[in-house]
């Protein structure tokens, strides 16, 4: 789980392990959903494996990470348990949120995954907030903060980058760059030649990485956290990436063209990783076959949780509300 | 359901949208449309709504825009301010939290505010509704909020064909109006209104007519609320239902007249009970009826807490058939006052 | 006047919250302010509030902002999340519009779509009211938005003391709240609190006893509707004050009782009448007090207009004293019922 | 009222009856609200009149306006009929706005001056707007949008110069950073060195001037106009000055440090424009002392209709409210 200190085939094993947990969640999860033995909304991270793993791999669990409805991906690589995680998507009494918040809010403190929102931009405050907190309380934390490259033209992006970099806030904000929101082509949305682009607005320190590079995704995000935790402060990490599933499950991606997603297809970073990984010596094909089992065992595993949990009695509708317990 | 499946006589709310935007489009040059994903080369949408319309009409008059609410509604009211009719579209209601101050502090009083000088014709639509698992940040009806602006009309349809008529009506209105999608029913039909249809605003509609008690609300309820006052019939219990339609300005005359003949109200709504659109139709009927009133004004709306994901708790979350009906049977057990 | 002027024994709307806000900074170090201009070398906040905070507990506790409302109470939803009390200041309400998402999407719903496990105890302090000729744009009294909201609390305070109190009480809070302070009267004087005074949260006041009306507000009407109830007393009127104080979660208890007694209610706010809180509290009341109420729940509020900047204008908008007296008259001339 | 095409004594001498008129206007109304005959909220421009003189010369009266409560000079530049300006701030029926919208709500359509707003940021994204339709009718109008420095740090600012620039629009983004924002000042709210800077994640032109220098003002703004004309695009133009009265009328401005204020002083726009239009021989002393009396005769005549109009009728409570008059 720790990062090492240095690149090398541990650190590219660490970073394949995490997107390998990633790749395998994912597929069942859309098993599931073609099957129809899951309903949920479900936003795919087939593709940006190497972002979310690449920075995880440099985080203690308590360092606070603020995601978004696509968000699996930053989650599981954060440490989200997967019983935990499972038993929500199936809406159940034992998921990570009691089955009150779903796939578009998983929370888990202990992990340090503090909010995952549905709204677009709308982390990016309360990552702040967060990071003004350890900052405050002279925590040893940064927060990683995920959002898209749509999210980079809304409002609450700027005022955010503002305040951060105002403050010296350790926070990374991590926009993994997929080329589209929901349907729209980046360049019919945003001005910025690339998102990193729009650091210098703030001051800021703006970095952009091939996310689908595991060594460059994980140099760049381990200096930004590393500056981060030294009180250097902010930066805006563009990580390049593409998302192969289309916006939710189920879109047929007819805006994307062909040849542009054949050439992402080609870049796909997970066979590319793996072949890295056994190139490296730091496993061999069995030892991944090993892994792959493990990791699919203890989804079984969850997903038998998941599906034989009861669902969350109806009295729970008053409860949570407020503090107190139930409404008033 | 395809028009062409029932040989054109019912059509989808989604159907009933686009043939509203597509006939202002057709009929006005000074009508565009701008949200997210809108134009074809998005996939006409999300929902499908304007699909076909930026190839019919031009991409500079179905604009796609950047994932930027208080700018695409802002850009709505320059353009109206200088002339054109603008349909905005924010994708779920619950993203109007963003643009809250071009609505609430702009749209809504720029009119008053010049002495008259500068009146904003746009319309906002948006959709939303809790039933399909989309949970806290997805579902929300604030519809209480707008009604609460001063200078905004709101708007919900309850059937495509009103859909249409009532959107029409929007978009050539000269003030600022929020056009209130359901999520849910959009693949629902209904009869196909005629060409050029247009429901006016701040009417509401008798949609059944009865004697013992009127069922008041606007949007999904009605439907439950018709399929009701049918079966009731059968029980010799006649329920008039008034679909408001328009939710602000409140048709207040219509639902007067309505429980000054029944002496027995239920209001009913998809929002959150407390401080909704429920309360203010309440606190009026009282206000003018109460010396007539034959049992105290109920209210069935949705809990009061956020809309949860869970299935189970989804579905106790929101309002209920079954406590319409209830309602119903409780104010007529009610013995009159006088 | 300033609290020395009268020996300790009265204090400004500004010194009790200032004094509450020194207090809770004082005695607990998760507690700091953030928001624009309050620090002292911006000159203490806009309307003094804040004024020599910054310099008594360090800049990094009372954190002077740019103007970035949705980043302000993200940050204080943030830190809250880490287990920070933070008080956000929105210089006026009109410009929460720009911090919605993160009020009502965010702050209401995190502990609720958390299934718990997160809560977010922040104090949103905002000023607002109509009189002073800020007009449309400055003016607005929004408290019915947010109770509508299910996970905020929603505080009016009408006195000094309370105003201290019932701030302390929402800083110690673990739920959101929203504290609005009236911006006319904040000069305006009253006994000092005791050290450490709370007020608290979810509790309406019987700020006076009387047996033949009750009336029902907070905030600034609350005022004359003591003043009403002294002068109506030399007339044998019998006002009961109910000053609701949190006017989300509603007390309906309280309200309830009062009116149980006195069986004749009149509703009171500053906020334009429809789809105000009044609403709510007339629907309650005649939902459950329907068959001993004595005559129909009145309210009396503002116009359902944008404040208009001339004065006879602005006079015309505002709610009215009189008002008050003529409904309290008219629901005594009401005949009963039963 | 037109602009030269090019600089010279007839543009200096445009420019500066602009700047006295925002002047002479200015005075008389801080002296109205000293001595108690004018009670408004009242955000003094003393200062920044080069900066809305400088623009204003190059636009017509069918070119748009959208500014802020401090917004009196934007809107005399423009062409504001002084009457309908007293009569509004002293909240008559022969307001502008028949007395509705007062002072911080300033509309004539007539001169273009299409909304003031008393939202920081909030006039942004319409000034899109307005520019959008005039684009989409393909009329000659290009719109101004006047805001602060403060206001840069709000979402609105990001959504709309992004906006703006994908949609080429003929938009000019003038930014009058005075330094401060209410009693804060910029650097302790702005991470950008200068607001132009800002321009650059939209790809948009940014220019900074010295907007107390009339010609590098009126050369500035006469670039940006003139490419907005042509279907350029957007610019966003910082114009550098100081307010000298401070936030609002009253304030004592203590956060002030009191060499940055002499400093300004020393700087002050007024006096060396007038001295420069001396110079330059387009007017003499006479032909100054002349034009002021010329501005004071139009004000006393406006301020005497001012106070001589009648009030609203409180029926006008309901009127305006919807397009069909009166409220529902
Ligand atoms: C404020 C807001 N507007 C619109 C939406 C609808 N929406 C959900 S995801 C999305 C696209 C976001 O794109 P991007 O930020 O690139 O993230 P990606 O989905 O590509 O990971 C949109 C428009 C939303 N959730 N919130
Ligand atoms: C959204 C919003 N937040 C806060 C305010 C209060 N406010 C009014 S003016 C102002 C300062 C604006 O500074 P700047 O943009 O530099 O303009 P200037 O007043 O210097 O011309 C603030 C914070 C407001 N009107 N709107
Ligand atoms: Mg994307
Ligand atoms: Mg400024």
């Amino acid at each position: 789980m720790s990062a090492s200190a240095e690149w090398g085939p541990a650190a590219l094993l660490a970073v394949y392990r995490k997107a390998l947990l990633i790749q395998l969640v994912d597929e069942r999860m859309r098993s599931l959903l073609v099957s129809g033995r899951l309903a949920a909304v479900y936003y795919s991270p087939r593709g940006q494996e190497i972002v979310s793993a690449g920075i995880a791999v440099h985080l203690k669990p308590s360092d606070y990470l603020v995601t978004t409805y696509r968000g699996i991906h930053d989650q599981l690589a954060k440490g989200m348990p997967l019983k935990l995680l499972c038993a929500e998507y199936y809406g159940k009494a034992t998921g990570a949120c009691k089955g009150k918040g779903g796939p578009m809010h998983i929370t888990h403190p202990a992990a340090g995954i503090m909010v995952t929102t549905g709204v677009v931009g709308g982390g990016l405050p309360i990552a702040n907030g967060l990071a003004l907190a350890a900052q405050l309380k002279g925590e040893d934390r940064v927060t990683v903060c995920c959002f898209g490259d749509g999210a980079s033209n809304i409002g609450a992006f700027h005022e955010s980058l503002n305040m951060a970099s105002l403050w010296k806030l350790p926070v990374i904000f991590l926009c993994q760059n997929n080329g589209y929101g929901e349907c729209t082509r980046y360049d019919k949305s945003t001005t910025a030649a690339h998102i990193a682009d729009r650091a210098a607005a703030y001051s800021m320190r703006g970095v952009r990485v091939d996310g689908n590079d595991p060594e460059a995704m994980w140099r760049a995000a381990g200096e930004a956290v590393e500056r981060a935790r030294k009180g250097e402060g902010p930066t805006l990490l563009e990580a390049n990436t593409f998302r192969f599933m289309g916006h939710y499950f189920g879109d047929p991606g007819a805006y994307i063209p062909k040849d542009e997603y054949a050439a992402a297809q080609a870049r796909d970073p997970m066979p590319a990783c793996r072949a890295a990984v056994l190139r490296s010596g730091a496993a061999s094909e069995a030892d991944l076959t090993a892994l792959e089992r493990e990791i699919n065992a203890e989804l079984d595993q969850a997903l038998a949780f998941a599906t034989e949990s009861a669902a969350p009695d109806v009295s729970e509708i008053d409860r949570d509300i407020y503090a107190s317990g139930v409404a008033a | 359901m395809s028009p062409a499946a029932t040989a054109q006589k019912t059509i989808s709310f989604t159907d009933a949208y686009r043939l509203a935007l597509d006939e202002a489009l057709g009929a006005d040059p000074t009508v565009f449309l701008l949200g997210e994903d809108i134009g074809d080369e998005e996939g006409g949408g999300v929902f499908k709504v304007t699909k076909g319309l930026s190839t019919k009409y031009g991409k500079h008059r179905v604009r796609t825009t950047p994932i930027s609410e208080e700018a695409i509604v802002g850009a709505a009211v320059g353009a109206a301010l200088a002339g054109m009719r603008p349909v905005a579209e924010i994708m779920l209601m619950n993203f109007v939290t963003v643009a809250m101050d071009q609505i609430v502090n702009h749209a809504a009083k720029l009119r008053f505010m010049s002495g008259g000088q500068t009146g904003v014709p746009i319309t906002i639509r948006t959709r939303t509704g809790a039933g399909a698992g989309t949970a806290g940040q997805h579902s929300d009806m604030l519809e209480a909020w707008f009604a609460h602006v001063a200078g905004m009309k709101v708007v919900v349809p309850s059937t495509p064909a009103d859909a249409m008529g009532l959107l029409t009506s929007c978009i050539f209105d000269d003030d600022p109006c929020l056009f209130i999608e359901d999520s849910l029913t959009r693949a629902l039909t209904g009869p196909a209104p005629p060409p050029g249809h247009r429901v006016p605003l701040g009417r509401a509609n008798v949609s059944h007519e009865g004697s013992d008690v009127s069922v008041i609300g606007y949007g999904r309820p009605i439907r439950d609320a018709l399929a009701l006052a049918e079966r009731l019939k059968g029980e010799g219990i006649s329920v008039e239902v008034v679909d408001l339609r328009t939710v602000s300005p409140l048709d207040t005359e219509t639902v007067l007249k309505s429980v000054a003949k029944t002496r027995r109200a239920v209001v009913v709504h998809e929002a959150p009970r407390s401080f909704g659109v429920g309360a203010e139709v309440t606190a009026r009927i009282q206000e003018h009826l109460y010396d007539s009133l034959a049992a105290p004004v109920l209210r069935v709306a949705s809990r009061d807490v956020p809309v949860p994901f869970a299935k189970v708790l989804e579905q106790e979350y929101l309002y209920k058939p079954a406590a319409i009906e209830a309602a119903i049977r409780r104010t007529l057990d009610s013995k009159a006052r006088r």
